[in-house]
């Protein structure tokens, strides 16, 4: 079997671990990989450099990383294609050529959500734009994707813009601090932290306002539960990370997709139409850690089942 | 002899588990050599900077939490001023960067002692001014480094009229740290103010009533722990070659790197070599478990607990020599 | 002489009151910021930002009691946060399975678990508590992401009384007020009038003396550490009533502003100055400022710029009030 | 000595300054000329060292006058202290801790030859410049302190309670060195509490009273009582060590204490010794003998290596100072920086103690509290202006706070490790007056004590240990300073090995 290689530089967040879990139940359901190294912790991109570098140290065949940045790893992922190992960047691209690139398209995923919102306010109002951690990689894509957005929509303006780090006590706090000042806004658009958001309007009595967030297990259960919540999540599958298992056991197998970039598009599940709606209850699991994205697979990309996901075990485990 | 062991022990025993762990690297992967050392010291690189100048604000008897911030800074302005620049405008670049890291270093000791805050406040307001300072500059990651700069980490030592096969083994990394902190340092401590930086960490009173200008070895302090984050923040910039506005893990590692080197918190005691080697020793544990493929979960776990039981036994054994 | 004696005699007094009650210029900063923030945004100061602001601030500051009771001692316990986190994980995936009761009980035991590993490195090996809790912070978080792999599909759960208590209001009261209340109050009390309390800030003084007067200084700090794990499980149960999302990295965030609002509040790192009043205020500050910070319009860079800038202003202002250097 | 018409070296008047609500100095001045050496005289919290502190540029003034050379100085740190030649021994050491001697010396520019010259001459002849301070004993400290300062040849020298920690055989040493100075030329500024040194070396006395300057006296025999009474506002007599009516060695069958062949590995080899109940038993040494170690031992803080330790007839062993002090042994050590907790308040300091045991750490009683601690501070007459802060009280005041605790602890073995130490006359007294009250009231009190003198005002038996061994128990009768240095010098006959 082969030897796969896995980095990850955010350790401790849900979405983080279930494309951890999607990883290792891919290698698994696989049968082809005998073991599965993983590096996974809080650093930047030093030192996933470091990271990258022992995974070339321990012999692995292919490495499937989830890169902190567009850049900052590029050189060490040159080496291991330089010595012949696949290498596969799942989430976010990278701009080394040789690498393979199965990524989350950040950019679309927040230009259809804002679409969607704006469609809703008819093209007019204003909106809360809550954004992610400042001067990350993904924050700085997906600002592009909602200005694009905004750009179609010269009746929206936005009331207010924040930053919740992706923290929910955070984002929390901060809607409830617009919510008290009085400030006049339509909808809110939310980057991943979002059913404490939906909380903040129910807690406080404010009249809800249609709302954009992710599809994390939390907030799709909200959009079929609480009254007056219109809104919709857009996919961002941490399930990526198991696709870009298969891609590399693919390639290892001698079989190189046509193309070396892979755009994973987000889809808009919205509580608001019939398609949606169904969408969204096929989606529905609630035993799901909530902070777990629901779309635990990419149809044609993963090939594990949702007990293998969830027991979370790897080869040899 | 006695006295040798008690002042050197903490550090003989740090080169003695250095070099247990790098024989279980051996041994787990037997083809470890040369390009894992060279790997290992480019990414300890960052981490023994950040450390150093933490050690140096320590042993004054101050803690700087800005650090990791202030690398940040000096890494993404590094970064967006190399943007287009040719190599010899770069090296000015980094004469500017590091007299930038200096002048933020000794703002941070200028504010600790004229507003006579704890420095604890001070530094932790600092590290939100700083992380804001490197948004502003750079609002995602991004920039570019001079392909000079990045290759003097890279590779095996090489010196002109020499044979390779003499200085090869030793990664460039290693001896781009040893000459940057020698430079710096053993000058430093060699002269008058290395004393003082000693003395105000002792007893700042003490140091005081004996003659010492205690608000200027403070800055001084500072100033060179900032001069060390901007070669450490230069440091992420050579070895990602851009630069990355959100400061790194480095402030809790260079802290834990500072302590289980042997350097004691509140000042006064303990060397700058201990804290470094206290880097490369971390390091290696993590390159380890990386090779011995735990699960990254219990990995941390692990690191945890390594990092517990070294101070601890490392604690005893310092009670127990100092009751005999 | 007699002139400068002379000089201002009410100036002299009434800096030697503040002296006396540092608390009053602690307050008197708040009042502040909190008038800044409605000149900067008229209207906010309304009963629902008060609730909001109080609700958010009693979790950091029953953290921040975590630091400042170890603070006193000269030491601090950078696991508090992980500490909560665990405990509000625990508490959130085990309901479903065996209750509320026995849920929190086992949370609060893993917390306690926690302190005492913390206490026995610190008490009885001599380790600066400083590396102590940060590696047995490391250790938590590192069983916690374990953990959270055997749980992924059973479920999360946050007990409705842990959700009045975190977000309910009664007549426009946080219900948070009914635990921390009394909670302050004992630990005000505590700090100053219970033997443990004068034994911290002894050790913390000096605790070669506090040796001598027959203190096992041991005991203290396995107590200590332990107390302070206690109070951040607690805390880790009030703040997933407050977020209602187990996550996590719950309240890993809250750790170092605890630190800070310890330290705001006036205690000092180095043991045997400070108490839990000050805290209290300190917690409050950076409550207010972080409203201040959204309420800003302006690039996310210049904003932190100005966060820590007020918070040095504040520290600065504060010690020169009560003249203590 | 021709003091004329040359301007002195160094002139302050009317220097003021006040912390927050304490009123340390109102209207200081003092003049010293070349080779002249005035002893600055004061009731501990006088002022004596925040006058030192002032004029050495390590605080700063709120008002006055300071003229050095006659021209006026504004001198703002210890460092321009130093520029201008004034040069101070502080009260509490000033070396820094982590440091080794010989950094120490090159932290302020001082050769080691002069300064090594000084150490032997003051009488330490071992001296490694390798050694770390904190390593060194308190009396070594005061000594390099001295030492140092000599060595950077001042023109004024300023010596707060130099001798106070220092043993007989040291003292002489450094009156030697310092009116060997004065006559060399530079002025010295003289603080302590003893008055035969003042005596010995001093050619004009400052007095200070409630942080003014009352009067400027010179030394002629007789002018004790006139000091005295300037220096308290009353009149009192000058005679600290009045002879008193000692008590015959009680003759109990069970000591209090008795203690057989005790050694710790270290300085202290055998020493056997028996405590009566309501008994004072001096203990006489030079510095190093092993005395540290003996009182270390028997207060639980150092474990023995040998021999046995019995209260009241049955044997003990202290692990831990809380052993001996549930057997109601406390001791009161020789460094207070040891003893006191300085940022808390004097209440909570004397307090400690009752909180110590794992069963008091729930509420206090404060009624109780205050009903123990109110009489101690009564009754050692302590200072309470700056009661809120231990670190500003006078030194003489904080030593009272470490006594304090162990009365308010209505402990029943004292052991006072030379705690007259920088203490004034009237509070000396007070303190003699106390261990023989204590003593009648069935206390135990071991007293050890660097100043001979007081064993005849204090003690009821005296044991002389020499290198580590009792080498004489003598009776207070017999106990003249003479007899004792004798004694303590390894002179005496061979004596009993118990005492
Ligand atoms: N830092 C301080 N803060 C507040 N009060 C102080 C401080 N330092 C000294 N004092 C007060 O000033 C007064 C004079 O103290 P000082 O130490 O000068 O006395 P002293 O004459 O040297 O006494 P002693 O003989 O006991 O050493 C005392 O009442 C003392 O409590
Ligand atoms: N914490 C303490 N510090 C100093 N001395 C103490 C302490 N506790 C007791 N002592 C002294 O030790 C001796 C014997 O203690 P005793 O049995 O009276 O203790 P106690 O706690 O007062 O008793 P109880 O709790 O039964 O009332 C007494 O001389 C007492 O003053
Ligand atoms: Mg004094
Ligand atoms: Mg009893």
């Amino acid at each position: 079997g082969y030897k796969i290689g896995v980095s990850n530089s955010v350790q401790g967040n849900g979405w983080r671990e279930e494309m951890v879990c999607a990883m290792k139940a891919e290698a698994l359901a696989s049968g082809k990989v005998s073991s599965l190294n993983i590096a996974h912790r809080n650093t930047d991109a030093a030192g996933q450099l470091e990271d990258i570098r022992n995974l070339i140290q321990a012999g692995v065949n292919a490495i499937v990383v989830n890169p902190a940045n567009a850049e900052g790893v590029n050189a060490a992922i040159k080496e291991a294609t330089d010595k012949g190992i696949v290498v596969v960047a799942v989430d976010q691209a990278v701009t080394e050529p040789s690498a393979y690139i199965l990524s989350n398209n950040q950019e679309q995923y927040a230009y259809l959500g804002a679409k969607w919102l704006f469609e809703k306010l008819g093209g007019k109002g204003a909106v809360v734009y809550m954004r992610g951690a400042a001067g990350a990689g993904a924050d700085n894509d997906r600002d592009k994707g909602f200005k694009r957005a905004l750009a179609e929509f010269p009746g929206i303006t936005v009331a207010k813009e924040v930053f919740t780090g992706w923290q929910q006590d955070q984002g929390k706090q901060q809607m409830n601090d617009i919510i008290a000042s009085g400030m006049k806004f339509d909808g809110v658009w939310t980057s991943g932290v979002d059913n404490v958001i939906v909380d903040a309007f129910t807690e406080s009595g404010t009249p809800l306002v249609p709302i954009v967030g992710a599809d994390t297990a939390g907030f799709v259960s909200q959009l079929t539960t609480v009254q007056d919540l219109k809104g919709a999540a857009v996919t961002n599958p941490g399930s990526v990370g198991g696709a870009g298992v298969a891609l590399a056991i693919q390639i290892l197998d001698g079989k190189k997709p046509a193309n070396k970039t892979v755009l994973v598009d987000p889809v808009v599940w919205d509580n608001t139409t019939d398609e949606g709606k169904a969408l969204i209850a096929a989606a529905q699991s609630p035993n799901l850690s909530p902070e777990w994205p629901v779309s635990v697979s990419i149809p044609g990309w993963t090939h594990y089942s949702m007990e293998q996901i969830i027991a979370c075990k790897g080869p040899g485990e | 002899m006695n006295r040798l062991v008690s002042r050197h022990g903490w550090v003989m025993g740090l080169v003695v588990m250095l070099l247990v762990l790098a024989a279980l690297a051996k041994l787990l992967q037997a083809d470890f050599g040369f390009s894992g050392l060279e790997s290992l010291a480019r990414a300890a690189l960052p981490f023994a900077f950040a450390t150093a100048g933490m050690a140096i604000v320590i042993i004054a008897g101050g803690i700087d939490l800005s650090i990791a911030a202030v690398m940040a800074v000096v890494s993404v302005t590094a970064a967006v001023l190399m943007t287009g620049t040719n190599e010899t405008e770069a090296v000015l670049v980094v004469v500017f960067v590091l007299v930038l890291g200096l002048a933020m270093g000794a703002l941070n000791g200028a504010l600790i002692v004229v507003t006579r805050v704890p420095d604890i406040v001070v530094t932790l307001a600092m590290l939100f001014v700083w992380q804001g300072v490197a948004l502003l500059i750079l609002n995602a990651p991004g920039g570019a480094a001079a392909s000079w700069l990045r290759s003097l980490i890279v590779g095996g030592t090489t010196l002109p009229g020499v044979s390779p096969g003499l200085t090869g083994w030793l990664p460039k990394a290693i001896v781009f740290l040893i000459v940057c902190v020698a430079v710096i340092w053993i000058p430093i401590r060699r002269s008058k103010l290395g004393l003082m930086l000693y003395s105000i960490g002792s007893d700042r009173v003490a140091a005081f009533r004996s003659g010492v200008p205690v608000g200027w070895v403070r800055i001084a302090a500072y100033a060179l722990a900032g001069l060390f984050a901007a070669l450490g923040g230069l440091a992420v910039t050579m070895s990602t070659g851009i630069g990355e506005p959100i400061p790194g893990p480095y402030l809790l590692a260079s802290v834990a790197a500072v302590v289980l080197g042997g350097v004691v918190l509140g000042g006064g005691r303990g060397s700058i070599l201990g804290p470094i080697l206290a880097v490369f020793v971390l390091r290696l544990v993590r390159l380890d478990l990386t090779l011995l493929a735990v699960d990254p979960n219990v990995t941390v776990i692990i690191e945890g607990i390594i990092m517990v039981v070294v101070v601890m036994i490392g604690a005893v054994l310092m009670t127990r020599t100092a009751r005999q | 002489m007699s002139n400068s004696m002379a000089q201002a005699p009410t100036l002299v007094n009434f800096k030697r009151v503040l002296a006396g009650n540092p608390l009053i210029p602690l307050l008197a900063l708040l009042m502040g910021l909190i008038g800044l923030l409605e000149l900067m945004q008229p209207g906010i100061v309304n009963p629902l930002w008060l609730g909001n602001t109080v609700r958010f601030a009693i979790p950091l500051a029953m953290l921040a009691a975590c630091q400042t009771l170890t603070m006193l001692t000269g030491g601090i316990d950078l696991s508090a946060g992980t500490v909560a986190t665990i405990s509000a994980f625990v508490t959130a995936t085990l309901t479903p399975q065996i209750g509320v009761p026995a849920a929190i009980t086992v949370a609060l035991l893993c917390a306690v678990l926690v302190g005492l590993l913390s206490g026995f490195g610190i008490a009885v090996c001599r380790v600066h508590p400083l590396i102590m809790t940060l590696g047995t912070g490391l250790i938590g978080v590192g069983c916690l992401l374990v953990y959270q792999r055997y749980v992924i599909s059973s479920g999360t759960l946050i007990p409705v009384f842990l959700a009045w208590l975190g977000t309910g209001r009664t007549w426009g009261v946080p219900n948070a007020l009914a635990l921390f209340v009394p909670f302050a109050a004992l630990l005000i009390w505590g700090q100053r009038r219970t033997g443990f309390g004068r034994l911290l800030y002894a050790v913390g003084a000096n605790e070669e003396a506090a040796r001598l007067s027959g203190v096992r200084v041991w005991q203290v700090h396995l107590a200590l550490y332990a107390l302070s794990a206690f109070i951040a499980g607690l805390t880790g149960l009030l703040y997933l009533g407050v977020v209602k999302t187990a996550s996590l990295s719950l309240a890993l965030p809250l750790d170092l502003p605890s630190v800070a609002a310890a330290v705001v509040g006036g205690t000092s790192i180095f043991g045997g100055r400070g108490g839990y009043g000050g805290t209290i205020v300190g917690a409050l500050i950076l409550a207010v400022l972080a409203t201040m910070l959204t309420m800003l319009q302006m690039p996310e860079g210049a904003r932190r710029i100005i966060f820590g800038l007020i918070i040095l202003l504040v520290t600065a202002i504060y010690v020169r009030a009560t003249d203590r250097g | 000595m021709t003091a004329d018409v040359q301007t002195p070296v160094l002139d302050a008047a009317s220097v003021s300054k006040h912390f927050g609500a304490v009123i340390a100095l109102r209207d200081a001045s003092l003049r010293v000329n070349r080779g002249e050496v005035v002893a600055l005289m004061g009731a501990n919290g006088a002022g004596k060292s925040t006058f030192v502190k002032i004029l050495t540029g390590a605080l700063k003034p709120d008002g006055g006058h300071v003229r050095i050379h006659g021209r006026e100085a504004h001198v703002g740190s210890p460092a321009e202290a130093r520029r201008s030649g004034l040069v101070p021994v502080y009260q509490e050491p000033s070396l820094i801790p982590d440091l080794t001697v010989g950094d120490n010396l090159r932290l302020c520019n001082i050769s080691a030859e002069p300064f090594q010259h000084w150490v032997r001459e003051l009488g330490i002849i071992d001296l490694d410049l390798g050694e770390t301070i904190k390593n060194l004993p308190l009396a070594t400290l005061r000594i390099l302190d001295l030492a140092r300062a000599i060595a950077s040849k001042p023109d004024v020298l300023l010596l707060d309670e130099m001798t106070a920690a220092l043993p007989s055989n040291l003292v002489e040493r450094v009156l030697k060195v310092v009116r060997q100075q004065a006559d060399n030329g530079c002025a010295i500024i003289y603080i302590s509490h003893r008055f035969a040194e003042i005596a010995g070396i001093c050619d004009r006395t400052t007095i200070l009273r409630d942080g003014a300057t009352v009067g400027d006296l010179a030394i002629v025999p007789g002018v004790e009582e006139r000091a005295v009474e300037l220096m308290l506002g009353a009149a009192i007599s000058a005679a600290v060590f009045e002879a008193r009516e000692t008590r015959k060695a009680a003759e109990d069958k069970i000591p209090r204490l008795r203690v057989r062949n005790l050694g710790t590995g270290a300085r202290l080899e055998d020493v056997s010794l028996d405590l009566h109940k309501g008994e004072v038993l001096g203990v006489v040494a030079l510095e190093g003998q092993g005395q540290d170690e003996l009182f270390d031992a028997l207060s639980g803080n150092r474990r023995a290596a040998k021999g046995t330790i019995e209260v009241d007839g049955s044997q003990v062993s202290f692990h831990h100072p809380a052993d001996a002090i549930a057997l109601g042994i406390g001791l009161v050590p020789g460094d207070r920086a040891h003893a006191l907790a300085m940022s808390r308040s004097v209440r909570e300091n004397i307090a400690i103690p009752q909180f110590a045991r794992f069963r008091k750490w729930g509420p206090v009683a404060m009624g109780d509290e205050t009903r123990r601690v109110g009489p101690a501070v009564e009754r050692m007459q302590i200072d309470m202006r700056a009661q809120g802060e231990v670190r500003r009280l006078s030194g003489g005041n904080q030593q009272k706070v470490t006594i304090a605790r162990w009365i308010a602890s209505g402990i029943e073995t004292l052991l006072l490790f030379d705690p007259s130490r920088g203490i004034d006359v009237r509070t000396k007294r007070q303190i003699y007056d106390l261990v023989r009250e204590l003593a009648s009231q069935g206390t135990s009190v071991l007293y050890y004590t660097s100043e001979l003198g007081e064993i005849q005002a204090a003690c009821d038996r005296a044991v002389v240990i020499f290198n580590g061994r009792v080498v004489d128990i003598i009776s207070a009768a017999e106990a003249t300073e003479a007899n004792l240095l004798r004694a303590a010098h390894g002179l005496g006959e061979k004596a009993a090995v118990h005492a």
